[in-house]
């Protein structure tokens, strides 16, 4: 039943008793053309793509638990492609095109609300780097504007520019980025995939594959055997358990990262800030609450759940930052599974297992990707050939050292 | 988390600097393979959801560096060790 | 010929003394302490041991602990690794140290690198409950107890010589930012200063 | 006034004047700002979420989802403040929230009007055409609407403090349970912690009319509290405890100053403690269930365990004409003490028809209509209860008029704490609750929060619970009396929904969530209830669905047909309790936010016009400002020009210095550098690279062989820590076989460049002869060591800026006196202070490498280094340096850069891009890495990483800069502008 303004009206009338499920709760079928691995954001992207641009619809989407229990839905929800790295910049871009009309494509309301995202520097080293950046933006035709120190207070006036330790000496923002109801995202992907015929199967966890003569030809589940003719995982978090099934041992840690939501509140805070000296970003979701966030914990993870020194850390930045927030209070905090990867770029690739695709290592920049990486992957899926886009997301990187590493921080997952 | 150092007694995660998984002995850079033995022991890893044996720095404490053994899904500290296996004596 | 330097205190135009009746913290300056890191060469523990215990009089601790005799104290900051502390002061501190030790240990003056203070009083406790993430109680952390811990964002040594009196060691630079975290942490309870 | 003659526990000879709305009113010492708005007649306090419906207070504690406020004003307010918690203090100011115009008339319910369109999820399914309109006006409105109160929006003026503790048991909670424990483990010699969130001890029994061995629960409180403190127990008050962390680690927040106007001298608004318990036993109590039926938002409609809260603590009668509606025999209670309290008790209905003889008769003898297997289907009155339909069994309605209904659906043990380490609730279909499962290592649940609601049990298991948390650690039980409590009884049926409700009816009162809400989720597959809490918002209130989740819950089950178990719950996370940011920071904000670290010198800089500049935690200067200087730049120039024609002192003693010793101390850095230093001779300095073992460059310095067996290594500033680290983890962990020990001495020592073709001369004045500091005794790259003026010093040979000039280091104490003694030395020699801008203008001269090009993504060769690299040893990142990826010929590599126009600026950050081609990125050949203005050239200069750089020399490309409207040609050149024969460094 199609959304709009008409059918919510329409529907009010009679009770809302008209409106059907947003997407069919399949049972698996004995085989399927391929199958992903993950009812995230990015399987259900992979999924609704592969049936649109690729006219493949015999496909399956399972999920372990209830489809965004992963990381779709306890993210904070940011859309930005402010990278620095050619490998990076084209990618995330096309994922931002891609929101920007995601909407309508789908027909499911994902807030994508495009309020702006401002990186703050306190140096003269981070203004250079940041101005590489920006310039590197902008010859890909992404927009970005450096600002001066007064250019940022006009938008963030709250900020402390009175006492700070580290004084804000400017700032670099993307005024097309912003945020998205990241739930809709997930609801939004399955409605529209499962109308084009794409099985989503909820609480199937996959608990090993079929191989035949080395090459993988479906999964074992904990409902049953389905058969396919390619097996792609989107299971950021999740990654290695599910490759060591395959034995495949991979470039990436699990660890947890924690996010954070306050009571709600009248609107405060534009759009989405990111403080230089310290680990703290905030923005202010539709209904009021800040969402924010800081470091990883540091400690690999499979828990998704943090501990106090990161808690004590991303409110020291917090009120160091903006001392306004020191009476509002935090409403709840967790944390989900980071796929660190080693030089904290993600991997979209088929294996050296025939068969076996994998979508993998998106660190803590999954969510704002997830378009681009359900359009990639499924490209590399349906063809066989990775999408130019995603070109350098290659899983032999780390070996022959065409690493993307947008921090420089080498191979050490927990430092990206 | 609270992490029981063999030498300062059971400390608080902040004190630590965690360096992630064991990945074995630094390979041997003389070997015929020797840049597919290091780019396994500097890149791959298990990454189990269970017990995980880790390296973590006591730095602002006794400076030692530990080997962890710790369950990624509970956080239950199982044994900690210190790295060098030449100290003896101390707690 | 240039007449000998001034040395200046870490806590220079920060802990001004200042007497107050009734004080919940006393807290001392102490500018004149010599300090001197000991590393324990490989195997060498069990003669360093003996040779502390001939040159200075005292067991070496193998723990986080702090031993004196006179005017000379060892405190355990890790395996193999020792401060050792002189009241008599840094003057040829270090240098005697590594003559009496040469062969047995790496020994490196630090009088210089850190700020000392004394802390004590009956409010002791509460004033280093603010900062030290440690079970101070006597059970636990008696006297003689020693450990090095983090206070404020601030890496530091700590030990304790008496119930109510304690010593800290903060590196020389933090002197002003330590100096603050005290003030604050003691103004409840009202702050003696002393030198 | 609803206040009653007599009872309570508030002081009636202590009056507190407050004001709500602006209207004032007078309550007493010990009333919550609930209770004494009712006690003034005022019922009607908010407006909820997203239909504006009028809401009055349906609890008397934190679990309220409807008297929310905005407290105190100014600086200080604070939103969403929960009427039912705020201790009453004189001169309070509170005024309700989510209103246009005034709280009886606000102009935003018309969106009641909306409700057919507004129902759960409506957002998703419009507002999406055009796209352009969503952040131009749909979402601003919403945003508008959404949210309750307003913050402060300026910085909060309080100040707030952290503490640690730590305990063998931790007891959550001082109801009876939670007294009970604690003074049990307390006796068995345990070191006690007892939290309590109330300002009193006591909990329920505070809201009760309980006796306890034959006297008034009052005076068994009175005493265990003076047992506690015999016993050393440290009773915690205002206390949450909001969260449980990994190993026994619990977050608290201390009000220390919440229930005052403002905070005493030197006194913080909170407190954060961090606890450290060995075991812990939660006592955190039951909260009560709400009954879903229409208009069961009414303000008038209160929980019947809070009713008899404001009667029997506060002495307070919300109501005149009361009834109650309850599942289960505790509501009966409230019947009882309604009676009691002297207000008219008018019907007790009940769904259930077998409800004990003597309940029913004690409220027929309050005078009650008892109506067994009834319902309220409907409360009706809009702004204040007026009247509530009871419907029958067999459909026959009643009406009764009565402006208080209290309502009871059974109990929810607080079960949150045991949960927040991943253990799952279990259901219990004797409470029809959820119970707490498997708690987290170390930790019990007693009383009401493991469902044993009756006094007896939290008083007989409490005690157990406290005794066998003291001898799991060892100590010995001490015997303890069983206590004889008052009887009561808690049979319930399970009541999710009143099925004969014509009016809405809510599930979650804050966020407006309705019965219907829940069944659109269920028709829609929003099955799971974690869909139901996204779609909905079911339970994502400030309450977290304290009232509202197992109602919800419960209903999801009904409808798709599924048992408790299948249908879970969802999962609580921290803070039990919304918790104010500031207290989470602490003292940890503004210029505190983190320590400052100052070198011996900084007087001196800041005495003689320093500018300074944070590296790091560091201050350094970053220039002097002469006397009428204003523009930085002029400054930097003068101290660059005059450390090149006479001699400049730069203070570097933040460098990182870490001491090297022992038998294997050459080996141990040959396996660290790229390079060699097995056979750097004793008194000699060699600059060495590091790589990570990725074969990334990280760091570079000196090490300086002091004798045999001992190294002076040093590091950049913003790499001390982590070459220490390295280091270590190097000497630990890869070759432990090596005897070698490290120590960081960077602040023992200040050190000195002493720069420029009189640097010679100046120490020559300044050591008086004492020191020979010709060529021939100290070379360039040489050591030497001594006493000096009372002070040990080392005399470095080392020139950053491709001058004559050395590095002295003396002992901290005496930084300040040699830096004096440096500058006195250089009087008439033209000695100038220079700061780290001037020493970055001559490293960029001379062609250095610096932070900005070691920035963790270039290898060895990208710098112009490779040379350095050892074919003959091993050190680390040797073999993976050799990677293709690493090795391509087509990487951007090190060189310098001139602006082919003199005179024009250059700005690190900009992108080269061959002459003619499109500033895209197709043509980005790299990018400048640094910049400066050269005074010796006269001309603005750069360094950059560009591809293939090396063999490019002379030729001339752009420096393109679209961020900053710039796009700049320039000539590729040698990295090093300044003397690259190096002529001067001798001499």
């Amino acid at each position: 039943m199609k959304y709009s303004i008409f059918s919510l009206a329409a529907n009010a009338l009679t009770g809302h008793k008209k409106w059907t499920p947003a997407w069919r709760d399949a049972a698996p079928k004995a085989s399927y053309d391929a199958i992903i691995v993950g009812g995230g954001g990015h399987g259900l992207a992979t999924a609704y793509y592969l049936a649109k641009e690729h006219g493949l619809t015999n496909i399956a989407v399972v999920e372990k638990g209830w489809i965004g229990s992963g990381n779709a839905g306890r993210n904070t929800t940011i859309i930005r492609s402010n990278y620095m790295l050619q490998g990076n910049i084209p990618f995330y871009e096309w994922s931002m095109k891609l929101w920007e009309g995601l909407e309508q494509d789908l027909n499911y309301n994902a807030m994508v609300s495009q309020r702006g995202v401002m990186n703050l520097y306190h140096t003269d080293a981070q203004r250079d780097g940041y101005a590489r950046r920006g310039n590197a933006m902008r010859m890909n035709g992404v927009d970005a504007e450096l600002l001066d120190k007064e250019g940022v207070r006009k938008i963030a006036p709250f900020l402390n520019f009175d006492d700070a330790r580290f004084p804000i000496q400017g700032g670099i923002i993307q005024r097309r980025g912003g945020t998205a109801r990241h739930d809709a995202v997930v609801w939004g992907y399955a409605r529209a995939a499962s109308d084009r015929g794409v099985d989503i199967i909820q609480n199937c966890e996959v608990t090993g594959f079929l191989r035949e003569g080395g090459a993988i030809v479906g999964v074992q589940t904990s409902r049953g055997e389905i058969r396919a003719k390619k097996v792609g995982l989107a299971v950021a978090g999740n990654t290695s358990r599910l490759s060591q099934m395959a034995g495949l041992r991979l470039p990436i840690e699990s660890h947890v990262l924690q996010a954070f939501v306050s009571e709600a509140i009248k609107p405060l805070i534009p759009g989405v800030i990111t403080f230089g000296a310290g680990h703290f970003y905030i923005s202010q979701s539709d209904k009021g609450g800040l969402v924010f966030g800081g470091d990883l914990d540091g400690y690999n993870s499979y828990a998704q759940r943090g501990n106090l020194p990161t808690v004590e850390d991303v409110a020291e930045g917090g009120m160091a930052l903006m001392p306004m927030i020191g009476r509002v209070r935090l409403l709840r905090h967790w944390g989900g599974i980071m796929d660190m990867s080693q030089d904290g770029s993600p991997i979209i690739d088929k294996t050296p297992i025939d068969g076996l695709y994998l979508n993998a290592g998106w660190c803590y920049g999954g969510f704002k990707a997830t378009p681009a990486s359900g359009w990639c992957f499924a490209h590399q899926i349906a063809r066989d050939e990775p999408h130019k886009v995603a070109a350098a997301y290659r899983l032999d990187r780390f070996a022959t050292g065409h690493l993307i590493d947008e921090k420089g921080q080498g191979a050490q997952p927990n430092l990206h | 988390m609270r992490i029981p150092c063999p030498f300062c007694g059971e400390r608080d995660l902040h004190e630590f600097t965690p360096r992630g998984e064991v990945t074995g002995a630094r390979p041997d850079p003389s070997a015929a393979d020797a840049e597919a033995q290091f780019f396994t022991y500097v890149y791959l890893r298990d990454n189990p959801a269970g017990p995980n044996r880790e390296h973590w720095y006591h730095g602002s404490a006794c400076r030692r560096w530990l080997v962890v053994d710790r369950d990624t899904r509970t956080h239950e500290i199982i044994a900690v060790a210190f790295a060098d296996p030449s100290i003896g004596g101390a707690a | 010929m240039a007449e000998t330097w001034q040395a200046t205190s870490a806590f220079a135009g920060v802990a001004a003394p200042a007497h107050l009746a009734g004080a919940g913290l006393t807290a001392t300056v102490l500018d004149n302490l010599g300090l001197a890191s000991v590393q324990a060469r490989k195997g060498a523990g069990v003669a360093l041991a003996a040779k502390v215990q001939a040159a200075y009089g005292l067991d070496l601790p193998q723990h986080p602990q702090r031993v004196a005799a006179g005017e000379v104290a060892f405190v355990g900051t890790g395996p193999g690794a020792w401060m050792a502390v002189s009241e008599a002061g840094p003057l040829g501190w270090a240098d005697r140290l590594a003559a009496d030790l040469s062969g047995l240990a790496s020994v490196n003056d630090q009088s210089d690198g850190y700020a000392a203070l004394r802390l004590e009083g009956p409010a002791v406790l509460d004033v280093l409950a603010k900062g030290v993430f440690l079970d101070l109680h006597d059970s636990v952390f008696p006297p003689g107890s020693a450990a090095g811990v983090v206070i404020a964002h601030i890496g530091a040594i700590l030990w304790r010589r008496e119930a109510q009196v304690f010593e800290v060691l903060v590196f020389r630079s933090y002197a002003a930012s330590f100096w603050q975290w005290v003030e604050e942490s003691a103004a409840e309870y009202g702050l003696a200063v002393a030198r | 006034m609803s206040r009653l003659a007599t009872g309570g526990r508030v002081d009636r000879g202590a009056p507190v004047r407050f004001t709500f709305d602006g209207k004032a009113y007078t309550g007493f010492k010990g009333d919550t700002l609930a209770a004494a708005l009712l006690a003034n007649d005022v019922t009607l306090v908010g407006r909820s979420f997203k239909y504006h419906r009028p809401r009055g207070i349906l609890t008397a504690g934190p679990e309220e989802p409807n008297a929310l406020v905005e407290l105190r004003t100014g600086a200080r307010r604070e939103p969403n403040t929960r009427a039912t918690t705020i201790e009453l203090y004189d001169g309070l100011e509170a005024a309700s929230q989510n209103h246009i115009g005034s709280l009886k008339f606000d102009l935003m319910s018309v969106n009641s009007l909306f409700s057919p369109l507004f129902v759960g999820g409506f957002y998703y399914k419009t507002f999406m055409w055009p796209a352009a309109l969503w952040e131009k006006l749909y979402e601003p409105v919403i945003r508008r609407a959404a949210g309750l109160g307003r913050a402060a929006g300026v910085p909060d003026p309080d100040t707030y403090d952290k503490a640690h503790a730590f305990c063998d048991v931790l007891v959550i909670g001082a109801g009876p349970a939670g007294l009970a424990a604690a003074k049990a483990a307390a006796k068995s010699g345990a070191r006690v912690i007892l939290a309590e969130d109330d300002f009193e001890l006591g909990g329920r029994l505070l809201s009760e009319r309980q006796t306890i061995d034959g006297a008034p629960a009052a005076d068994w409180i009175r005493a265990t509290e003076a047992e506690l403190a015999a016993c050393g127990v440290r009773v915690m008050l205002r206390t949450q405890i909001f969260g449980a962390y990994d190993g026994g680690v619990f977050g608290a927040v201390e009000r220390v100053s919440d229930h005052l106007a403002a905070p005493g001298p030197h006194q913080p608004r909170q407190r954060m403690w961090k606890i450290v318990a060995k075991r812990t036993v939660l006592c955190a109590g039951a909260v009560e269930r709400q009954l879903v039926f229409g208009g069961n938002d009414t303000p008038g409609v209160m929980l019947a365990g809070a009713v008899r809260t404001y009667l029997n603590r506060y002495g307070v009668a919300p109501g005149k004409r009361a009834a109650v509606f309850t599942a289960g025999d505790d509501g009966w209670k409230t019947a009882i003490d309604l009676a009691a309290a002297g207000v008219t008790l008018v019907a007790v209905v009940d769904p259930r028809t077998d409800v004990p003889a003597e309940l029913v008769a004690a409220a027929q003898a309050a005078g009650a209509r008892v109506m067994l297997g009834a319902v309220v289907s409907d409360a009706r009155g809009g702004q204040a209860l007026k009247r509530i339909d009871v419907t029958r069994a067999d459909g026959e309605m009643t009406a009764f008029a009565v402006d208080l209904l209290a309502v009871s659906g059974g109990w929810n043990p607080q079960v949150a704490l045991a949960t927040h380490l991943g253990g799952k609730p279990t259901w219990s279909d004797e409470i029809h609750s959820f119970l707490p499962g498997k708690p987290p290592p170390g930790m019990s649940v007693a009383g009401a929060a493991a469902g044993a609601f009756a006094l007896a049990d939290c008083l007989a298991y409490g005690s157990l619970a406290g005794t066998e948390a003291a001898v799991g650690l060892g100590f010995k039980a001490a015997p303890f009396s069983t206590l004889v409590a008052c009887p009561d009884t808690w049979a319930s049926a399970p009541l999710w929904k009143v099925k004969s409700a014509r009016t809405k009816a809510f599930v979650d009162q804050q966020h407006d969530v309705t019965d219907k809400d829940v069944i659109l989720a269920a028709q829609e597959g929003y099955k799971s209830v974690e869909h139901l809490k996204r779609y909905t918002t079911l339970g994502m209130a400030t309450d977290q669905g304290k009232t509202s989740n197992l109602n919800g819950h419960a209903l999801m089950a009904e409808i798709t047909g599924r048992s408790m178990t299948e249908t879970g719950t969802t999962m609580s996370r921290p803070p039990h309790l919304p918790v104010a940011m500031g207290v989470l920071a602490g003292s940890h904000r503004g210029e505190h936010f983190r320590p400052m670290r100052k070198v011996a010198g900084h007087q001196w800089a800041a005495d003689n016009g320093a500018v300074f500049v944070d590296a790091g935690q560091w201050k350094r200067p970053q220039w002097f400002n002469a006397p009428g200087e204003t523009d930085w730049l002029v400054s930097v120039v003068r101290e660059v020009k005059a450390t090149r024609t006479a001699v400049g002192v730069c203070d570097v003693s933040t460098l990182g210095k870490i001491d090297v010793q022992g038998p294997d101390a050459a080996a141990f850095l040959d396996r660290l550098y790229i390079n060699g230093f097995a056979k750097v001779a004793v008194g000699k300095c060699r600059y060495g690279l590091m790589l990570r073992e990725d074969g990334l460059a990280y760091d570079d310095g000196t090490a300086a062989r002091l004798a045999e067996d001992h190294f002076l290594v040093s590091t950049t500033t913003a790499n001390a820590a982590r070459v220490m680290q390295n280091m270590e983890y190097a000497r630990q962990v890869l070759w432990p076989e090596l005897d070698v020990q490290i120590v960081s001495v960077t602040e023992q020592w200040s050190q000195y460049a002493v720069a420029g073709p009189k640097s010679r001369e100046l120490l020559e004045r300044l050591f008086g002869g004492a020191v020979d500091v010709s060529d021939a005794a100290l070379p360039y790259m040489g050591v030497t060591e001594g006493t000096f003026a009372g002070s040990p010093f080392r005399l470095f040979r080392l020139s950053f800026s491709g001058e004559l000039a050395y590095e002295l280091a003396v002992p901290a104490r005496f930084g300040d006196a040699a830096l004096k003694a440096i500058m006195a030395a250089g009087q008439g020699l033209g000695v100038t202070p220079y700061g780290t801008e001037a020493l970055g203008v001559m490293r960029i001269e001379k062609g250095h490498v610096g932070g900005a090009e070691l920035n963790g993504t270039t290898t060895a060769t990208d710098l112009g280094l490779g040379r350095m690299q050892s074919k003959t040893k091993d050190y680390i990142g040797k073999v993976l340096s050799a990677r293709p990826g690493l090795t391509d010929p087509e990487r951007p590599a090190f060189v310098g850069f001139k602006p082919v126009a003199p005179g024009v600026r250059l700005r690190a950050g900009a992108h080269f891009v061959a002459l003619g081609a499109d500033g895209v990125a197709a043509n980005d050949e790299g990018y400048m890495t640094s910049v400066a203005y050269s005074p010796t050239l006269g001309c603005w200069i750069g360094l950059g990483l560009l591809k293939r750089g090396p063999a490019r020399i002379g030729e001339r490309v752009r420096a393109y800069d679209p961020l900053r409207g710039e796009d700049i040609e320039v000539e590729v050149c040698a990295p090093v502008f300044v003397d690259p024969e190096g002529a001067r460094l001798h001499g």
